[in-house]
């Protein structure tokens, strides 16, 4: 069991997929003229497994839903009623059936679900749950503040602590570095919403009231989409944001101008404007 | 255990039938019911998980002793109507003068107790009313108003399914069929009672 | 059973068609009250479209008529109410009538032997609350400030008056509050009918697997609709009385104030029931006409009832994998992925069951059995795609867009209405003692079967693709503008649906009132309800007949007559 | 008293009783308190921490307001003559019992204010069905950052910078016009239009609930203040003219440079895109000349803007790092300047500049940002120069 699986991994996540990567993506994108069928390629380290899980669950599904339509269309064809014709008496109950029907629903179970779960549960634990410690140096964190109907992202700054003046604050607009992780610390002001960035393959809903976590490491650099998953009222769709993701010297140069440009702005008159948090551990 | 005192006591195989069909619907209405309340003193607790102090600091509170009368009346006016029930029960609706007179002392006993109770529920919010505390002031209240107010109203009902059932049972319109209506109305009071004490123990003891 | 009286049939208008007692008139007006909102629901679902596919434009025919102030363009709040509606709509005043109201009432007397519901004022009762709340539903679109907009799970702190003052929401909250009573009453009285008032012989491995699953739905509607009651009771008193049960005192910190995840989960403990409550009876209809029709037995009776009982424990456990983004902790996460897996065991088993059934059988094609075969098809997509929502590493990217709206169309709603549509051409010759047009049954058939998978596996295609669900206009952002091209097709297989529902309006419409009269078993199937007179009269039965048979003992060799099914009061030979 | 539910009763009363008197006695000691609790105190500090609630919806009295202007009325005339129809105003001073007041066909008055010699202010009534129809938009869509009271405080307009309007201040940035006041033209555009990196969205709103909606705006002007007052001017978003530039747009690029950090003294608020060392050449200004420091960031400016009754500080963008708010083109940017942005440091430069000059500064503007926002390469090469022996 462990080498198939690791077989069928192998042949998932390596050539395989990558054809079908580009049959799915690519090419129906370059064949419909601009429109697309398929997301964008991930742009975050724990991407690539959202489409691995995913293609493995389709081919899986694909396979049991071929059955499942054979077992329709062969009695649909063969034992239609006619003249002549008599159905098997048999209701199923004799010790052979039970046996029959708790062993194919159990292979089935281990095959589809078991499977899949192992898998979930390997990236759960190693990508998704994984969250970056901060005080390693590396780990950029962000305060995000949701609201009806725009984001808000609060970067440390130089100093890399928060609620100081020399805060980054960005309306619709996350400027993060390549390559390094990205914490998110993030809440709402006054409805639920969900930081969806859909080119990390990642979404996190932005609760009001409490404080949620999120992670990921960009590994690509350009300009990525924030949509809002959460229903949020009136302009839901329109509460979508620009994601850039910048080479750490572009980075560097950027914070340090938008770091001073905080300070420029920042009035200690004005309490209202601060809304920081201290970052949660 | 209605059920079975009704079995065991001197009503016809149709009447013990009845009886279980309608007592049946009943527990499974109380199931229902017991979801519901479950679900606002599921609520009370989560809430209460979330404010690290209970109850909040520097809040007037609703009056303890009150409280505890009102429980204990209420107890007490339960304790009542389950006894003229049962008296009747045994007796098979009519039955001899006495018995019948010391289950309708009983009975008078247990409403007027659950009239006793509603005043001084009343008499609870009235209180805090006054202390200026009203639903809207903060977490604490929220959940007291809200969910005595929930009971209440099965208070209310209850008490009204009372009084109906008494103005049959004075007019001596009640055969052993009818009775287990009664039986089931005093049910119902008794699952007011439980909840009543649930909520005393969350609001007042803990 | 001397229990059950027949008393005179009400002569007055009023007692005989408006407040009648009688479980068969209460079905019938059950019957109406679900196709008609399900009419409703579904010209707002067109409209839905229609917005997705032509962004800011007029809404053809019915816009200018509906919303004058906008020249027939949907605004942003009106689309919000419109799929909240359409939602709250189908599930509680469409399906919940149809499938629990209607068959479970006209079929759980009739298939048991019993004269009627054991308390015919609480099933009178039932009906009256859904109706008012219906009416209060529909009377919450027109007040100011505009009805409901926070999509059919009302999740705070969008419902509370953080959004909108108005009180169109309150007004939804009260009628989710009635329609749940309704539900209430409705179960307690399925459940203590089919307990008590089940013909002598009629043991509960002889009950009709239509029985066995309304049974199972009324215990899960007993159970669970407390739940969303209470949580809109909560709701309205955050809305009403400026309580703070949902509500946040402060954004930083939750002390002092309610907590909008507590909703939720009340939500969903009753939420995923829901979902059963609306796929048991479907299942249950299913698997006895697919034995009916195949003129076999039931495949593994007692597996499927087995399989269902399972479905109703586990339904009360699994609830958490709606809420996978929120926020739960990883124990939680993982231990609800987990129970969502397990689930999938029992519909295995289904599965097995009912494609088993099939095999080596004599089927008779009608269109109830076309419309049963469908549920297999549309509930395999349907349940299969849940794979992808109960694993938390797919489940991130796709919760809350258009992949999850395929994936509970297809389970919940087109199964429940495949099922629905097999039960009203199935009991159609017994409700209403005349035949449905065959040839129209299948057109409407096929022609909802291929439009309907075609939208909802573009849904899939949109959702993968990255498109969040209930946005006004997917043109918005960018990075959803190539996407438009399928919110078109869909738009288009949505429409073609649409129009197919005409066909069964008017094959429905006609044959109620002008189609052939039907003879008194012309499915040719042994349950009690087919084997008395038709139209049913009055108190059903005049003696309470005496079960000898299982329900489904077709093409048994020891069938006297040479028939290929007998009845269930008659015994079968040696 | 034998039955198992008497005896379960009895226990349940003492259990109760036994509870309530070590309740009473205080037996499970004092509660663990904390010495802050914060839960009391959010609750009634913050302003919107409590949901609101019985908020009226209907408004029962109709008001005058400023109409838009002369022009507004001959406008609706014109209008009114190529539908094919009577014009609505009378344009006769003897109309109204000789008191000069002007006459619309249906009995619509238009007031004369003639309190003092010479001065005419024309009135518009607004009924109370359209305030009501705006006030229940305006709750609906806007009170959420705008507040119930259009205070410019909704609970999503808390912390909010810059802070949402609180149109009793009757204070508007980015109306584009010359006068004080916005017409309801110049108001419609803006709503319909948004501001860029504000979460004042286009709204997606029919034309005639924008018009009602921009109506029960004016009408929450205090009295004497705003479309109350007869002494403010109303005015028209500024006519963009011909642009003298065309064809000529590199030239114009020079010329702004010129003018931004010379005639206009833009640098003085926003920041300078010259090192200082080469600024005297481009000006032709003496070699010493000492300018502000760090001319590369811009400098914090007070405003009339009141969040809370604090005034609120603005920062000038820089046009290489922030977003501009109404426009980037250079028509849209020729206007913002031309007209500049009430209550803040930001003048209008119309009439203070030639034409010449205001177009070149608008496409400078527009040249600073197409070349160096959102480009982390160009903009670092930028401030490198920038910096530059500084």
């Amino acid at each position: 069991m462990n080498r198939i699986n690791s077989l069928l991994a192998g042949v998932l996540s390596s050539r395989w997929m990558k054809a079908l990567a580009v049959v799915g993506m690519a090419g129906v994108a370059e064949a419909q003229g601009g429109n697309r069928w398929a997301p964008f390629p991930p742009a975050s380290d724990f991407g690539h497994r959202f489409s691995e899980l995913f293609w493995l669950i389709t081919i899986l599904c694909s396979i049991s839903m071929v059955i499942v339509v054979l077992l329709l269309l062969i009695p649909l064809l063969r034992d239609r009623a006619r003249p002549g014709h008599k159905a098997n008496y048999d209701h199923g109950s004799s010790l052979h059936d039970k046996r029959l029907t708790a062993v194919i629903s159990l292979a089935t179970f281990i095959v589809l679900d078991a499977w899949v779960l192992a898998i979930a549960m390997k990236d759960l634990r190693e990508a998704y749950w994984n969250m970056p410690e901060v005080d390693q140096a590396e780990t950029y964190p962000i305060e995000v503040l949701g609201q009806q109907w725009a984001w808000h992202f609060r970067g440390p700054g130089l100093d890399g602590e928060f609620g100081t003046p020399d805060d980054i604050l960005e309306m619709n607009q996350l400027t993060i570095p390549k390559g390094r992780p990205v914490s998110f610390q993030m809440t709402s002001k006054d409805v639920i919403h969900s930081l969806f960035l859909p080119e990390m393959r990642t979404k996190k809903d932005v609760n009001p009231g409490s404080i949620n976590k999120t992670w990921f490491k960009p590994i690509e650099a350009g300009e990525f989409t924030i949509l809002c998953a959460e229903l949020c009222g009136y302009a839901h769709y329109q509460m979508f944001g620009n994601l850039t993701v910048m080479e750490q010297e572009d980075f560097d140069e950027w914070e340090e101008s938008a770091s001073l440009l905080g300070i420029a702005a920042y009035d200690p008159e004005d309490e209202e404007a601060q809304w920081a948090w201290e970052w949660e551990e | 255990m209605n059920v079975s005192s009704a079995a065991t006591s001197t009503l016809s195989k149709e009447e013990v039938r009845t009886r279980v069909d309608v007592t049946l619907g009943m527990i499974f209405f109380i199931g229902s019911w017991t979801m519901a309340f479950g679900t606002l003193f599921l609520s009370f607790l989560v809430l209460r998980q979330r404010v690290g102090v209970w109850p909040p600091e520097g809040i007037v509170l609703p009056s303890f002793p009150l409280a505890t009368v009102a429980t204990l009346i209420l107890v007490a006016s339960s304790l009542g109507l389950h006894r003229a029930v049962r008296a009747w029960d045994a007796k098979g609706g009519g039955g001899e003068r006495e018995q019948a007179s010391s289950a309708q002392r009983d009975w008078a006993v247990g409403v007027g107790l659950g009239f006793a109770f509603a005043v001084l529920q009343a008499l609870l919010w009235a209180d805090l009313l006054a202390a200026g505390r009203f639903p809207s002031s903060g977490l604490y209240e929220s959940l007291f108003y809200g969910l005595t107010w929930v009971h209440a109203a099965h208070v209310v009902i209850g008490l009204l399914a009372l009084l109906w059932a008494w103005i049959g049972l004075s007019s001596g319109r009640y055969g052993p069929n009818r009775l287990s209506t009664v039986s089931n109305i005093v049910i119902f009071w008794h699952f007011v009672d439980v909840v009543w004490i649930v909520l005393y123990l969350g609001f007042f003891v803990f | 059973m001397s229990g059950q009286h027949i008393h005179a049939e009400p002569t007055n208008f009023f007692r005989k068609h408006v407040f009648s007692v009688d479980h068969k008139v209460i079905a019938k007006q059950f019957l109406w009250f679900g196709l008609i909102w399900l009419g409703i629901g579904g010209v707002m679902a067109m409209m839905i479209r229609w917005q997705l596919a032509n962004p800011g434009e007029p809404v053809p025919v019915i816009g200018s008529m509906l919303f004058p102030r906008t020249n027939g363009v949907l605004d942003p709040a009106t689309y919000n109410t419109l799929f909240t509606m359409h939602g709250t709509i189908m599930i509680f005043l469409g399906l919940t009538p149809l499938m629990i109201g209607a068959i479970g009432n006209w079929s759980i007397p009739l298939m048991i032997g019993a004269r009627d519901m054991i308390f015919p004022l609480l099933n009178c009762l039932s009906f009256w609350a859904m109706f008012l709340g219906g009416a209060v539903g529909f009377i919450s679109l027109f007040v100011p400030l505009g009805a409901t907009e926070a999509g059919w799970t009302g999740y705070p702190t969008l419902s509370t008056t953080i959004n909108g003052v108005g009180s169109g929401e309150t007004l939804w909250a009260i009628a989710v509050f009635l329609i749940g009573a309704s539900s209430i009453m409705g179960g307690i009285n399925y459940m203590t009918t089919v307990i008590r008032l089940r013909a002598p012989g009629m043991t509960w491995q002889r009950l009709p697997l239509t029985v066995w699953g309304i049974f199972l739905t009324s215990v899960l509607n007993v159970l669970f609709v407390p739940v969303i009651g209470s949580a809109m009771l909560l709701l309205i008193m955050d809305r009403v009385f400026g309580t703070t049960f949902f509500i946040p005192a402060s954004i930083m910190q939750g002390a002092g104030g309610g907590d909008p995840i507590l909703y939720q989960h009340l939500f969903w403990i009753f939420g995923h029931p829901e979902v059963y409550i609306l796929i048991l009876p479907a299942w249950g209809i299913i698997g006895d006409l697919l034995s009916f029709f195949s003129r076999k037995p039931a495949f593994g009776y007692r597996a499927q009832v087995g399989a269902m009982v399972a479905v109703t424990l586990l339904s009360a456990v699994v609830y958490g994998h709606h809420m996978f983004t929120t926020g739960l902790s990883a124990m939680l996460g993982e231990s609800f992925m987990l129970l969502t897996m397990i689930i999938s065991v029992p519909a295995e088993i289904l599965f097995f069951n009912w494609l088993h059934t099939l095999w080596k059988g004599n089927l008779r094609l009608t269109t109830p059995m076309l419309f049963s075969m469908g549920v297999i098809f549309v509930f395999g997509l349907g349940g299969l795609t849940g794979i992808y929502l109960a694993t938390i590493g797919t489940d991130i990217f796709l919760h809350d867009t258009y992949f999850v709206v395929g994936h509970f169309h297809l389970t919940m709603a087109a199964s429940a209405l495949f099922a629905t549509f097999a039960g009203i051409y199935f009991w159609f010759p017994k409700m209403f003692a005349r035949e449905m047009n065959e040839f129209l049954g299948k057109t409407h058939f096929w022609f909802t079967v291929i439009p309907l998978v075609t939208v909802f596996c573009l849904m899939f295609v949109m959702g993968y693709a990255g498109m969040p669900r209930r946005y006004y206009d997917h043109t918005s952002a960018e990075y959803l503008r190539s996407l438009q091209h399928l919110n078109k097709y869909a738009t288009h297989a949505a429409f073609l649906l649409g129009a197919a529902q005409l066909v069964f309006v008017y094959n429905f419409i006609r044959s109620r009132w002008w189609g052939k009269p039907a003879s008194q078993n012309p499915w040719e199937v042994g349950t009690l309800d087919w084997t008395m007179e038709t139209p049913v009269p009055h108190y059903n039965f005049k003696e309470i007949p005496e079960v000898f048979t299982g329900p489904h003992e077709f093409s048994n060799p020891d069938i006297p007559d040479g028939k290929d099914w007998i009845s269930m009061t008659e015994k079968l030979k040696a | 008293m034998r039955s198992p539910f008497t005896q379960l009763v009895c226990l349940a009363t003492v259990a109760i009783g036994t509870l309530s008197s070590f309740k009473a006695l205080n037996f499970f000691g004092s509660d663990p308190r904390a010495d802050e609790d914060h839960s009391q105190m959010i609750a009634e500090e913050l302003p919107h921490a409590r949901p609101p609630r019985g908020v009226p919806l209907t408004i029962t009295e109709g008001t005058w307001l400023r109409a838009p202007g002369e022009e507004w009325i001959i406008q609706q005339n014109e209008l009114a003559r190529k539908q094919g129809l009577e014009p609505r105003f009378t344009e006769d001073p003897s109309a109204a019992d000789g008191e000069g007041a002007w006459i619309d066909s249906t009995g619509f008055i238009q007031k004369r204010y003639d309190e003092e010699e010479d001065f005419w202010a024309y009135w518009q009534w607004v009924g109370p069905a359209q305030l009501t129809r705006g006030r229940r938009d305006f709750v609906q869509f806007c009170s959420s950052c705008h507040g119930l009271d259009g205070d410019g405080y909704g609970r999503s307009g808390q912390w909010l910078r810059p802070s949402p309007r609180d149109f009793r201040q009757t204070n508007f940035k980015f109306t584009k016009v010359l006068a004080n006041l916005p017409t309801d033209d110049a108001l419609k555009r803006l709503i319909k239009r948004g501001l860029d990196g504000t979460p004042m969205l286009p709204w997606d709103l029919s034309d005639e609930q924008i018009t009602d909606i921009v109506q029960y705006i004016k009408s929450l002007s205090p009295e004497g203040m705003g479309w109350r007052d007869p002494f403010t001017g109303i005015g028209s978003i500024v006519e963009a003219g011909e642009n003298p530039w065309a064809g000529r747009e590199n030239f114009a690029i020079k010329h702004g440079e010129k003018v931004y950090h010379g005639v206009a003294q833009c640098m003085l608020c926003h920041p300078g895109y010259v090192n200082p060392r080469d600024l005297p050449g481009l000006l032709d200004q003496p070699e010493d000349t000492v300018y502000r420091e760090n001319l590369y960031l811009p400098v914090l400016k007070d405003s009339e803007y009141e969040v809370l009754g604090e005034k609120v500080k603005i920062l000038p963008p820089d046009f290489t790092f922030h977003t501009i708010r109404s426009g980037q083109t250079p028509q849209d940017l020729y206007e913002t300047i031309a007209s500049g942005i009430k209550g803040t440091a930001m003048p209008a430069w119309k009439g203070s500049l030639s034409e010449e000059d205001l177009w070149a500064l608008a496409y400078y503007v527009q040249d600073l940002v197409e070349e160096y926002k959102d480009k982390p390469a160009e903009r670092r090469g930028l401030m490198e120069r920038l910096r530059e022996g500084l």
